[in-house]
């Protein structure tokens, strides 16, 4: 290891135990990790759009000819009005292209790709001949899925028939969820992994080319 | 005559967009319209009319039944409970904007609970992370105790500011809990990895929990930490029960009405297949 | 003026990805006018995250200014702020600690210091899910109790020690049947899926009926008060 | 205070120390298991193994900084597979914080160890912003949203790219991701355009998108840290993920055993209240 890398692995070190150090409780560590982090996040982002946008879809293809970029270069400038609350409604105009747009986008995409096709996914035939097992899933899923739309309508008291229904519904969504549930504890742990593995394998060994 | 004016645009601006102009470099197909999008047209068409029409009925003030949500029940419940006690009730509409709209949900929710808090003087808690929230509180938990006829027993600092980032938010809620143990801690909004935290340190208080959110990552954790949870969007239908809000009631009801479709086509797509001959009827719904 | 041109402009903005949809961009005017609104967007989006650092800028200013309780942290984030961004609007040609490639202020302090704490801010969530599954998650009804049960299945069965443990019980205890198998088969790709699929169809209705409204400008929470 | 109580009212701490030791404890005693694979992350796999060489496959980077235990060694494992099948890889990323620089280091590292050079057999393409509209917009034409690549070279001086104008030209786009993005990958990308993909995705978002794998809108799944480490394993490319599983597994006994203690406690010492009061 040399010694800017001995350094760099102390630099992220700190900052790794400043954050855990809330675990303990909140302190001055903790608060001033935290408020470097919101800085540098924030300093990253200038960075970034600095390069990606400004430069390289601004800058660059005006002077190469496309000057009308410059109507979306006057948008996202508009945007700023935003900060001052006299003028701010201009800052709408931007806002509402940007929205508008991924609207346009989603109402098709969401009823064209997901709709749609969730939905012919779900028509299986029940009871094929391609064995039990086949067949048990197919009626699993088709149960769920039907269930889990009523028990999410609420347009009618859940009695009788769709009482039912919905009943049936709530126990799969328990089901579904409990795995969620699993999964969820196991990403965090492996988050939890990920740090150790990084004090462990790169801090600790530092310790014996340091004395 | 604005109305002619502005569907004369309309087809005009569609004639401008789609006509042959020939400056094809590779064409994928000979087409200029997607014959082969025709189902998603379709789906388009009925599904824009559904939700326009619920909710011009719903401006228009027709009668637009809503069931009402369990949860509702669970959460008059529980301040029931704190008035019995004698103890608080401590409610978060969530740690987001109010321009989310599990917030706006949350907020919604709060008014009925004000309005059971202020008819018994129960006393109530509201702390928010952003002042946008904080405003939007006020007025509602204000416009409740005045129409219980309660002004007198309003104050201010119902609804509290709270600043900081997530977690030191978090910790202020906590300690708050721990040192006033409500009776009852309502959450209804947008939670994220704050919802452990929040769900644990109410339990260790002793509290009756009820929650609401619509992430689905918080969800399984509030179900087994709170005793009533509303799940996804049972959060939204609570509110436009509640609230009665023409734009959230029309969406619900258009949705609902896609939801019949969407089952009623799925049972016969599914009667079909098991029949033998639902390849054809499958295909309909082909998306390309 | 104040609503009426946002409104419109929402509205030709998703009415063009609309109709493109349905036609073949490659012969019309439309798919010219498709392309460049998208690059458009992209464009002005870019923008909304400088309107961000701008905001946080303005708070931690005026705690700075007034001096409020704790502002000496204030003021190190505004001092993040400054030594993040400068130098990487400096060019590269300057000097390589210039500019974002490796070996630049940009990239060193992203690495070395952004990236292990954010890496730890989620790390902790760990503890918290302990302790809350001992003193928070409980089997208070039929509804969690298949929760946790479901869990605690799903649990053992993504760890290769819980998942010889289930071809163990499996083996002795049910004949030979593959446990960890029917976990993924009926619970996953059943059960869940089936769920899943339910709040999809769902949440999709939700996003298209919210989308619908806000490209005809009935929806304009977003558009803020002013 | 009987003994349930106290053993309810357990400081938090000591929990925490509990945890953190079972991560700790396999560091020092490694345990080694055998790892299965879920037909998922194996459809998954021989997708991108059935692609023809030199293939063009878009990989994203669609994770922040906070995720990157669970998504780096997918991402680092489906490089090594990719370059030593001589695919042509593109990245890019919708991950405003993070996401170019670690799309940058991480495909350069790999690159080097199979002598690939940039531009030819590899481009980076960065970051734009409001990824609905990149998505979308790559369909029409890449070059139209990224003008220049992450670094500033413009596309036309990349001969790799003058092959890949649109999604026509990828034949398959692998998803590594911590968020909706796939979501969006599917209904806007796959939906619309064809374009095959598989995603590698944080255990949180897993169980939504076996839905789409059901409805063959995703090939196939890898789902959180075990997810990453059945891609190591299938693609001959083991590292931090395989490694993780073995403190992987004693903390999932950990919380599993929290749970069940926990709420023998809380039952138990209802249980012997219910006793006094009678």
């Amino acid at each position: 290891m040399s010694s800017v890398e001995i350094i760099q692995i102390w630099v992220a070190a700190f900052f790794t135990l400043a954050i855990f150090s809330f675990l303990y409780k909140d302190n001055p560590f903790y608060k001033l990790a935290e408020h470097i982090f919101a800085g540098l996040s924030a300093g990253y982002y200038v960075g970034l759009i600095w390069k990606a946008v400004i430069i390289q879809q601004l800058w660059d293809p005006m002077l190469a000819g496309s000057w009308w970029l410059v109507i979306p270069g006057i948008l996202g400038v508009l945007m700023f009005a935003r900060l001052w609350p006299r003028i701010s409604w201009v800052s709408r105009i931007a806002l509402a292209f940007v929205m508008g747009n991924t609207a346009g986008i989603f109402l098709i995409t969401q009823l064209h790709g997901i709709v749609l096709p969730q939905m012919q996914a779900t028509m299986l035939a029940l009871g094929g001949t391609a064995g039990f097992a086949s067949a048990l899933l197919a009626i699993i899923v088709v149960v769920g899925v039907i269930s889990t739309l009523i028990y999410f309508y609420f347009s009618k008291e859940h009695t009788g028939v769709l009482g039912v229904t919905a009943r049936v519904g709530i126990w799969f969504i328990m089901v579904s969820f409990g795995a969620h549930f699993g999964y969820t504890v196991m990403a965090r742990i492996s988050l939890l992994i990920g740090r150790v593995y990084f004090l462990a394998d790169l801090w600790l060994p530092s310790f014996s080319q340091l004395f | 005559m604005l109305r002619h004016l502005r569907i004369r645009f309309l087809l005009t601006l569609l004639l401008t967009l789609v006509a042959d102009y020939q400056f094809a470099v590779a064409q994928t197909s000979d087409d200029i319209f997607r014959v082969d999008r025709i189902n998603a047209l379709i789906t388009f068409v009925l599904f824009s009319i559904a939700i326009l029409l619920y909710i011009k009925w719903a401006k228009e003030g027709k009668p637009l039944f809503i069931r009402k949500i369990a949860g509702l029940d669970a959460v008059e419940e529980a301040v029931g409970r704190a008035t019995e006690m004698g103890k608080s009730v401590l409610f978060i509409p969530g740690i987001q904007e109010i321009d989310d709209i599990e917030t706006i949900a949350g907020i919604s929710i709060l008014g009925r609970v004000a309005k059971i808090t202020a008819q018994y003087d129960t006393p109530l808690v509201v702390p928010v992370r952003y002042p946008m929230v904080l405003a939007a509180g006020q007025e509602v938990v204000e416009q409740a105790y005045i129409e219980m006829g309660k002004r007198d027993s309003y104050n201010r600092d119902i609804v509290r500011y709270v600043a900081g980032e997530q977690f030191a938010f978090t910790a202020t809620v906590n300690g708050m809990m721990m040192r006033d143990r409500p009776a009852a801690n309502i959450y209804m909004g947008a939670f994220f990895a704050e919802s452990l935290l929040l769900a644990e340190t109410g339990n260790a208080a002793g509290s009756i929990q009820i929650a609401g959110t619509a992430r689905p990552e918080q969800l399984p954790f509030f179900i087994a930490a709170c005793d009533y949870t509303l799940m996804g969007e049972e959060l939204y239908a609570a509110s436009a029960y509640l609230s009665h809000e023409p734009l959230m009631l029309g969406g619900l009801k258009g949705q609902d009405l896609m939801k019949v479709l969407i089952i009623v086509s799925i049972i016969i797509g599914i009667v079909l297949m098991t029949l033998g001959f639902g390849d054809a009827f499958r295909n309909l719904f082909e998306a390309v | 003026m104040r609503t009426i041109v946002p409104v419109i402009v929402a509205f030709l903005a998703g009415f063009v990805m609309i109709v493109s949809f349905f036609f073949n961009p490659e012969r019309t005017l439309l798919g010219r006018i498709e392309s460049e609104v998208l690059v458009w967007v992209t464009i002005v989006g870019g923008f909304t995250l400088l309107l961000g650092v701008v905001s946080i800028t303005r708070v931690n200013w005026q705690a700075v200014r007034t001096m409020k309780e704790g502002w000496g942290y204030n003021l190190l984030t505004l001092l993040s702020i400054f030594v993040m961004a400068i130098p990487a609007m400096l060019p590269a040609s300057w000097s390589q600690l210039f500019g974002d490639a490796e070996g630049s202020i940009y990239d060193w302090l992203f690495f070395h210091v952004d990236y292990p704490m954010m890496a730890t801010m989620f790390a902790m969530l760990a503890f918290y899910i302990a302790s809350a599954a001992y003193r928070a998650f409980r089997a208070r009804n039929p509804e969690s109790t298949l929760l946790l049960v479901t869990a605690t299945l799903v649990m053992l069965w993504r760890i290769p020690m819980g998942e010889a443990f289930l071809i163990q019980v499996g083996d002795t205890l049910l004949f030979g049947y593959n446990l960890p198998e029917s976990i993924n088969t009926y619970i996953m790709n059943g059960a869940n899926l089936a769920v899943q699929r339910g709040i999809l169809i769902g949440a999709a209705l939700g996003a298209a009926s919210m989308s619908l409204r806000i490209m005809l400008g009935i929806e304009r929470t977003y558009m803020g008060k002013g | 205070m009987n003994f349930w109580d106290k053993l309810g009212a357990l400081d938090r701490r000591w929990i925490y120390l509990l945890v953190a030791l079972s991560v700790i404890f396999p560091l020092i005693v490694p345990m080694s298991f055998k790892i299965s694979i879920t037909p998922e992350a194996r459809q998954l796999f021989e997708a991108v193994d059935a692609l023809p060489d030199s293939s063009v496959v878009m990989l994203t980077f669609d994770y922040y900084p906070s995720t990157v235990a669970e998504t780096e060694p997918m991402a680092t494992a489906a490089l090594h597979h990719l370059f030593r099948k001589d695919c042509k890889v593109v990245t890019m990323t919708t991950i405003p914080l993070g996401g170019p620089s670690m799309a940058e280091r991480v495909t350069r590292t790999i690159a080097r160890e199979y002598n690939k050079d940039y531009g030819v057999d590899f481009v980076n393409l960065g970051y734009k912003a409001n990824w609905v509209a990149v998505l979308k917009g790559m369909g029409n034409s890449i070059e139209a949203i990224y003008p220049a690549d992450n670094s500033g070279a413009p596309l036309s001086e990349l001969p790799l790219m003058a092959t890949v104008k649109n999604y026509d030209d990828v034949s398959f786009i692998f998803v590594v991701a911590d968020n909706d993005i796939v979501q969006n990958w599917v209904s806007i990308v796959n939906a619309q355009y064809g374009t095959p993909m598989g995603a590698g995705v944080t255990a949180v978002g897993a169980p939504k998108y076996y839905a789409f794998v059901g409805s063959g809108q995703l090939t196939g799944l890898l789902g959180g840290m075990k997810g990453a480490a059945e891609y190591e394993l299938l693609a001959d490319a083991r590292g931090l993920a395989e490694k993780g599983m073995g403190m992987q597994s004693l903390a999932h006994l950990v919380i599993i055993l929290m749970v069940i203690v926990g709420n023998i406690a809380f039952f138990a010492g209802r249980w012997s209240q219910k006793g006094k009061v009678r």
